[in-house]
């Protein structure tokens, strides 16, 4: 190739990457356009949905991986949710951020009524603070690396709760001794329940609730968003017709590694052969 | 020319028939210790270093698949010196003492030969081929667990790391660099293509350990509707695998090796009688993992991909029971899990001990395909374990994809082998016309 | 609860059914509006994509799961594919249909030089309609069920595209006898070529070239807008670095919280945060 071919690919390139960050600011407008059409009718359902009985209750129960994060004694707690709303940041510069409001209901000599909002803000973040949930080894070392590649993670602030008396021994604010195995132990144990999840902010990785953005997000992306269709699927005359399938490793079949594997793709793709 | 493969392989094939045989492998990389160490050790022990490489062996005759054969192939690199404290060869440690690891995935034949063969040669040749094999070959050149990008790095190489924007940059100023200075760019990254390299001194020690659980199909699917397909039961499939493991322990390895047998649930003594058609003399009830009854399962048993034994702990580790379960408990609730046939009998099989043969084999560009990334070796054997067995045509279509696809990616073709092993053998009508039912996806995706 | 109650909640749903109407015309708005405003930056992309050499032969070669759809033997033929583009129908009522455009080299003695368009059309259809690929059990008898779940599906016409030379023995045009089991076994592998793919209409489950629609998903969601992201991916100087994990069972055991607190956990989370 000539030296004037060379350059001009050399070119296309640098305008590639410029078409590339015009798309992504496409991307933005497109959520921008979206969360602002869709307020009105997000506001109506929630008005909608607050007059039918046990909604959130039945839609909570009935999502598996919702029940994944927290532990089995919270879901007193999770049945006491009469309301749940997202509020989704419509200015370009904030989109990704959104916040999370919980009304609960009394439940007698244990937990008070309250209506709780928890933020969460995305932000760009270089490569080596993303180790999150990565356990002990806390590398929170400043690097001074090039932002090699900048990427986006949720962060959010301590978010004040009022914890069931229930769990009193495991409630971080009433641990008067943090530091015997006892006290360790239960702070540990509070720090993995969902009122622990309102503590979670997202910088000090291994120290709080474990994977407080996935929860953050499977409530902004999907629960909030398909809650009506979990309602109905909750509703189904047939309790088994869950298309809950159980994990492939169980089937006896070895092909199981090769089909699960394509993680890297973007749109993964869906393809029920059976 | 006849390469090592071929000439290893003919002895287990019937004479004057034809065959073809894929041999795949990938390039060595270091894996995590595929047994769990215990938290206060981790610092101390963590300088072993653990290598795998998985082979997949594919075995064609008359333009179609017929048998197949995973294995991986574990170098694991020990340092006995107890001087923990010495962190002075923290970046080349030495290593005083390996083992040679091998696991048996899955073997599997999907019954639409046109001729006899014996699966049982032909998976007792291919292991042999593999402790024929010079384990220095899996040290030359061994992908590390993590790569430490520098920051010169950034702005030279496009790594897994590197962001589109900058990708495109990079990609921007390479397309009008001189070509000296791609030259140099070439030198900087065979530098920095941070590869691990060992070399061994002595001969290793050889573990082989495989599961036998009954199954329709273990890398042919549907093949099980194939009426020519043999399947064996629980007990068929041991004393089938158990003959192989005693001949080679027979023929490839020093007297003072030992056999192993592990029947989850079953009593020493029915255990014992398994033993009795044996040729090899020291065979003796238990696992080559090591431990006692009473200690915790989870620091002595591997973690193999795809195995049942990895999923009990792993399933252990959710139910919160992991510190809890020692080894007898461990075997005891393993022969009851679900994934297993009703009541078949499952077994753990392994061996160790030395090679008595030689071990110089180096697998070539000649008779071995070996991919340069996991994702690519998948995607070739894909061509083979993604396509469905219940008619012919399964065969037909993966023979033919694998070949196109070797001619055109790599310009090479299967390594064509001649059997040698003399035998009366009585030819079969073939197996059956192809059977033209539906279109079959070739890949079976799932989510 | 009183009769009243009940009939609030009844018109509840139907207020629900409703509001779920809204929302699903939203989505397809915002469908709408990312078109238009991607469809401009995705025509320049394209003009520049045509100055870098190889760039579709890069990224299609690249991309294991398009690979997956195709026989072996087409390779040789993708890597004639000198440009792609796809086209978004932006019409509310054809939002989802799309076409897509390959323009082929010449193979010399081969293939001829030849620009193809496929069109896919989106269309409301039954559940009983739905059973494409599903393998032998042909059930296309007219079931005069209630349309209990509707659901959309693409179809697309037979396409005009000239056959390489080399696969004459399996271009069904070529066949002469279609039931001799030497013909059917040609026209199945003809079928299941990338060149089969431009016959396939998915109106005809289980006789066509397999998960064509899934095929065109790929292309239209997934290579042509993330096309640059895979073609930087194919330049990477580190092949071995791939992200393609082996099955769970092999991966490592964390004892870290298991070493300390060994009591009643409640069940450990599956939680796959990638």
């Amino acid at each position: 190739m000539s030296d004037q071919d060379n350059k001009e690919i050399s070119e296309t390139f640098l305008e590639l990457a410029k078409n590339e960050f015009k798309i992504e600011s496409i991307d933005k407008e497109v959520e921008q356009f979206k969360i602002r059409k869709m307020e009105s009718a997000y506001n109506e359902r929630d008005t909608l949905i607050e007059k039918i009985p046990s909604f959130w209750k039945i839609v909570l129960s009935q999502h598996l991986d919702f029940a994944n994060y927290i532990r089995a004694s919270d879901f007193k707690y999770i049945d006491a949710i009469e309301k749940i709303t997202v509020k989704y940041a419509s200015d370009i510069e904030k989109i990704g951020s959104f916040s999370i409001t919980f009304h609960f209901n009394e439940i007698k000599d244990d937990l008070p009524e309250q209506i709780i909002t928890k933020k969460f803000k995305l932000v760009k973040i270089g490569p080596k603070q993303r180790s999150d949930e990565e356990g002990e080894d806390d590398n929170t070392k400043e690097t001074e690396l090039d932002d090699i590649e900048s990427d986006e993670r949720l962060i959010s602030e301590v978010c004040d709760i009022e914890w069931p008396k229930e769990y009193n021994s495991i409630n971080p604010d009433l641990i008067e001794d943090k530091k015997s195995p006892e006290g360790k132990k239960n702070y540990r144990q509070g720090m993995k329940s969902f009122f622990g999840w309102f503590r979670w902010t997202g910088l000090k990785p291994g120290k709080e609730f474990p994977h407080g953005d996935s929860l953050a997000t499977l409530l902004s992306e999907d629960l909030y968003p398909y809650c009506v269709k979990y309602y109905t699927e909750a509703q189904r005359d047939f309790a088994d017709e869950d298309s809950y399938s159980d994990d492939t490793s169980e089937e006896g079949i070895d092909l199981s590694e090769e089909e699960q594997d394509n993680d890297e793709e973007p749109a993964k793709k869906k393809i029920h052969t059976s | 020319m006849v390469g090592n493969l071929e000439k290893i392989l003919q002895g287990y094939l019937p004479q004057d028939h034809k065959f073809e045989i894929l041999h795949l492998q990938n390039t060595p990389t270091q894996v995590r210790p595929i047994v769990t160490l215990p938290k206060k050790n981790c610092h101390t022990k963590s300088q072993d270093v653990t290598i795998k490489t998985p082979h997949f062996f594919a075995l064609a005759n008359n333009s179609k698949f017929i048998y197949g054969i995973e294995i991986h192939v574990y170098i694991i690199l020990k340092n006995n010196n107890n001087n923990n404290n010495d962190t002075v060869n923290e970046k080349n440690p030495s290593y005083d003492d390996a083992e040679r690891l091998i696991f048996i995935s899955k073997a599997d034949t999907n019954g639409y030969s046109d001729i006899k063969f014996s699966a049982k040669q032909i998976t007792k040749g291919i292991i042999h081929y593999l402790f024929s094999i010079d384990p220095n070959h899996y040290l030359k050149q061994v992908v590390p667990l993590e790569r430490k990008y520098e920051q010169s790095f950034s702005k030279i190489f496009i790594t897994k790391e590197t962001s589109l924007e900058n990708a495109l940059q990079i990609l921007s100023n390479r397309s009008h660099q001189k070509e000296k200075s791609q030259a140099v760019r070439k030198k900087m990254l065979q530098s920095h293509q941070h590869y691990l390299s060992f070399k061994l001194a002595n001969k290793i020690r050889t573990k082989l350990c495989l599961f036998t659980r009954p199954a329709d199909q273990y890398l042919f699917a549907e093949s099980s509707k194939n009426p020519n397909k043999h399947t064996l039961s629980g007990m068929g499939l041991l004393k089938w695998w158990l003959s192989i493991i005693d001949d080679l322990l027979c023929e490839d390895f020093t007297k003072d090796s030992e056999g192993k047998l592990r029947i989850p649930g079953e009593e020493s003594i029915i255990v014992k009688r398994c033993f009795k058609p044996n040729n090899f003399s020291n065979w003796t009830v238990g696992d080559i993992f090591g431990g006692k009854p009473n200690s915790l399962a989870i620091f002595s048993v591997p973690l193999f991909s795809d195995d049942p034994k990895s999923r009990f702990l792993h399933e252990l580790v959710e139910e919160a029971r992991v510190m809890k379960t020692n080894l007898e408990t461990f075997w005891m609730e393993l022969q009851e899990r679900q994934e297993f046939k009703l009541s078949e009998t499952v077994s753990v099989i392994g061996i160790s001990g030395y090679t008595a043969i030689s071990t110089a084999v180096i697998p070539t560009e000649f008779d071995t395909i070996i991919t340069d990334s996991k994702k690519q070796y998948r995607y070739i054997k894909n061509y083979i374990t993604g396509e469905e067995y219940n008619a012919e045509e399964g065969a037909l279509e993966s023979y033919v994809n694998i070949v196109d696809y070797l001619r055109y990616k790599y310009n090479r073709s299967l390594t064509s082998i001649v059997g040698t092993m003399p035998k009366n053998l009585k030819v079969k009508e073939p197996v059956n016309t192809p059977q033209i039912t539906t279109l079959q996806p070739r890949k079976k995706i799932k989510i």
